[in-house]
């Protein structure tokens, strides 16, 4: 990865967006093949993959627990209200490979999907929405991860 | 050989919902077993879930999807009586398909 | 921390504080368990133990379709809500599993020691035959009545053995089950631990087992359950479908009676 | 009924233990042969440890029954004769690893390998530093321990240090373990968890 590019990717500014969406089209042909994200090793990285930075989005909604009891097992879901959703990305930033998983949400289906991720530790789940003509939206939220039980 | 997922589908005012829970270790790759040695990663990689002929939902995964993993969502169309089918593979190159009639 | 918190504890002390953040959280921890309720993985098990129910196994090549869970030859329906019981021709108190066991042997040729050598799935593993079979058995008794028998007299010892190894301190933490299980609303960490010598408590733990514990990626069954509280307790190994065993599950089944079945459950 | 079972416990110590597996003389020492039957040694946790102490077949009845004060006196001098202060008088030591030694619930399981360190899992029951949310009630609240006593006087070191050595000091029959007593954790774990309690800077005094 770029160290530049990183620096531009991580400035969340309006102007960084504008850039940041400039570059999409080149990651776009990257994240064709569909994986590269996969091996990301972090939140920067991997969103780099995706396509760039995504604009922050009230019309995206996150259904996950602020407290689980497990992190094996966390429900996650993700409503995006954004017309033209094409593809909805579920994040867990903390995890070794934040990418954690890919749909793809042809005309006729519902832009809202639940799965259940695994988190290592208390995180932050990012959901992106990508539109048909490319633009990348998201939003963010916070799971305690939480020990449990007799502890051993 | 993988078990049979277990695959809900339901229609409702011209909307049908789908509930997926697929039988699968998705071993991450950096799990000891009880000798210390790391469990090789095994998960699954593509779902691809169509009605009838047509793909109402395709993804992709990562060693972040639960054990035993679940998937729901809902698709306009389809009918009592129609079929909903799921595929999934997994990077060892295992790979299953199940379906069910609309409910 | 939000600053009506803050006012709060400045106000009225820590304690206040404490236990209204307390609260919150086992809110959350509800709302995570009823978020996990719609699409248990303990069905797939299920699924994996009809075919062991229904399949000719062993030297014998039968099913365990005529196999006797206490309401006779091949009845399924509400059998695992009245176990453990007596059983006259083992002339012994037998729990599910002791008794699937049984089935395995007599029936199906099976040797014991074959079945028993591993019980438990370890993780990552596909469910053991005893897991797929304690949670197809046991779904088959979903939303019936427990109503454990009392009538014999092995029954009623059983309980009373139950009970008093219940209660027994031993071991380098001088644990009991009573230690953590005989108080209302005490957690453990976050997890609330039941009072098992009251009947709401106890009908609610006694109906959730086998259960689906996300933790492990496994259905364990209510053996498993009773060698994991000996083995947090510093005990040594429960020996499985030991005397013991089959006596607190009985102690355990009596007390809940009454309560409805929900097996198989879905836990942390 | 209920006394049934330790009356059996307190015949097994007068016979000898062989003698009460090779040939129970009644049904109630026949019900604990088969109880302690019900068993097998894995890694450290071994059989033997389901032979009860006094104090432990004691503390088994009054779960069911209480005791008589003078038994419960009785047991509270006992567990008080059993504590052993720091060698070289320093009860506080890292609360950096105190915290670690309350985190951490492994040791003496039949899960553990043979020498796992053991720990004190204090947030199983208590609450200590208030930004761990997962923390137990069946102990009461630690958090600021240290502060509300007026911080580490000679007689509140004494005190906590017993109160984690052996609990039964102060309460007979106490759910608490003998963190010290039996062995559980080590001097310096100890010590660790006393500077966790009542060390000023510590977290569970912020």
């Amino acid at each position: 990865m770029n160290p530049t590019r990183r620096t531009v990717l991580k400035t969340s500014s309006a102007l960084g967006l504008l850039v940041a969406c400039g570059l999409v089209t080149s990651q776009q042909a990257l994240a064709a093949t569909g994986r590269e994200g996969f091996s990301a090793k972090s939140l920067a990285d991997a969103l780099a993959a995706v396509g760039g930075t995504p604009a922050d989005s009230k019309d995206i909604v996150i259904t996950s627990p602020d407290i689980a009891e497990n992190g094996a097992v966390v429900p996650v879901g993700v409503v995006s209200n954004i017309p033209g959703t094409s593809e909805i990305y579920f994040f867990v930033e903390k995890n070794p490979n934040p990418l954690a998983a890919m749909f793809r949400i042809p005309e006729g289906t519902n832009a809202a999907v639940q799965s259940r991720l695994k988190m290592g530790q208390s995180t932050n789940v990012v959901a992106v929405v990508k539109t048909a003509d490319g633009k990348l939206y998201s939003a963010t939220k916070e799971t305690k991860v939480t020990l449990g039980g007799c502890g051993g | 050989m993988a078990d049979p997922m277990k695959i809900r589908a339901n229609a409702a005012n011209g909307v049908t919902e789908v509930k997926v829970l697929m039988a699968h270790p998705m071993e991450a790759g950096i799990r000891k077993d009880a000798a210390g040695v790391v469990v090789p990663a095994h998960y699954i990689t593509d779902v691809t879930v169509k009605h009838g002929e047509r793909v109402v939902l395709q993804c992709l995964w990562g060693q972040s999807v639960s054990q035993n993993p679940y998937l729901a969502f809902k698709f306009k169309g389809g009918a009592k009586g129609d079929t909903v089918s799921v595929s999934w593979q997994d990077n060892l190159g295992e790979s299953r398909t199940d379906q069910v009639t609309v409910a | 921390m939000p600053l009506s918190r803050v006012t709060w504890a400045s106000l009225l002390g820590l304690v206040i504080a404490g236990s209204a953040s307390a609260q919150s959280v086992s809110d959350e921890i509800a709302k995570y368990r009823a978020m996990l309720a719609d699409g248990n993985p303990a069905e797939l098990v299920e699924g994996q133990g009809e075919v062991l129910w229904t399949s000719k196994r062993g030297p014998k090549q039968v099913t365990l379709e005529a196999c006797d869970l206490g309401k006779g030859p091949g009845v399924l329906a509400g059998a695992y809500a009245e176990l453990p019981r007596y059983f006259k021709d083992t002339g012994k108190v037998m729990d599910a599993e002791a008794r699937l066991v049984h089935c395995m042997v007599t029936l199906q040729g099976i040797e014991r020691a074959d079945i028993v050598r591993k019980p438990f799935s370890e993780q990552g593993e596909r469910a053991t035959d005893m897991e797929a079979l304690a949670a197809y058995v046991s779904a088959a008794s979903r939303d019936m009545k427990i109503n454990l028998p009392q009538q014999h007299a092995e029954e009623k010892a059983a309980y009373a053995r139950g009970k008093q190894a219940f209660f027994y301190r031993a071991g380098p933490h001088d644990f009991s089950c009573a230690s953590c299980h005989s108080k209302n609303d005490q957690r453990i960490r976050l997890q609330d631990l039941p009072n098992l010598q009251q009947a709401a408590a106890a009908r609610g733990a006694f109906a959730s087992w086998p259960a689906y514990r996300v933790s492990q990626g496994a259905v364990r069954t209510m053996q498993w359950r009773m060698a994991d509280c000996f083995r947090q307790q510093r005990f040594p190994q429960l020996e499985y479908n030991s005397q013991a065993a089959i006596d607190l599950i009985t102690y355990l089944g009596v007390n809940a009676k009454g309560g409805t079945m929900a097996a198989p459950g879905l836990k942390r | 009924m209920h006394s049934k079972f330790i009356t059996a416990a307190l015949l097994g110590v007068l016979a000898s233990s062989a003698a009460l597996a090779a040939g129970p003389t009644t049904k109630d020492s026949a019900d604990l042969a088969a109880f302690k039957a019900s068993f097998r040694d894995k890694n450290e946790a071994t059989v033997d440890r389901l032979e009860q102490s006094e104090a432990q077949r004691l503390c088994s009845q009054d779960a069911q029954r209480p005791l008589k004060p003078a038994q419960r006196k009785q047991i509270e001098q006992q567990a008080t004769a059993t504590v052993r202060y720091p060698a070289d008088g320093n009860y506080l030591g890292d609360w950096k690893e105190g915290e670690k030694v309350a985190q951490n619930g492994r040791g003496l399981q039949s899960s553990d390998p043979k020498g796992t360190p053991a720990g004190g899992n204090c947030y199983a029951c208590h609450k200590l530093d208030q930004k761990e949310i997962a923390f137990g009630n069946i102990g009461p609240s630690l958090q600021q321990y240290g502060k509300l006593r007026g911080g580490p006087t000679p007689e509140i070191l004494k005190y906590t240090w017993a109160k984690i050595y052996n609990s039964h000091a102060f309460q007979a029959c106490s759910v608490m373990p003998r963190f010290g007593a039996a062995g559980i954790l080590t001097e310096k774990q100890m010590q660790d968890v006393m500077a966790l309690l009542l060390a000023p800077e510590s977290p569970v005094n912020q």
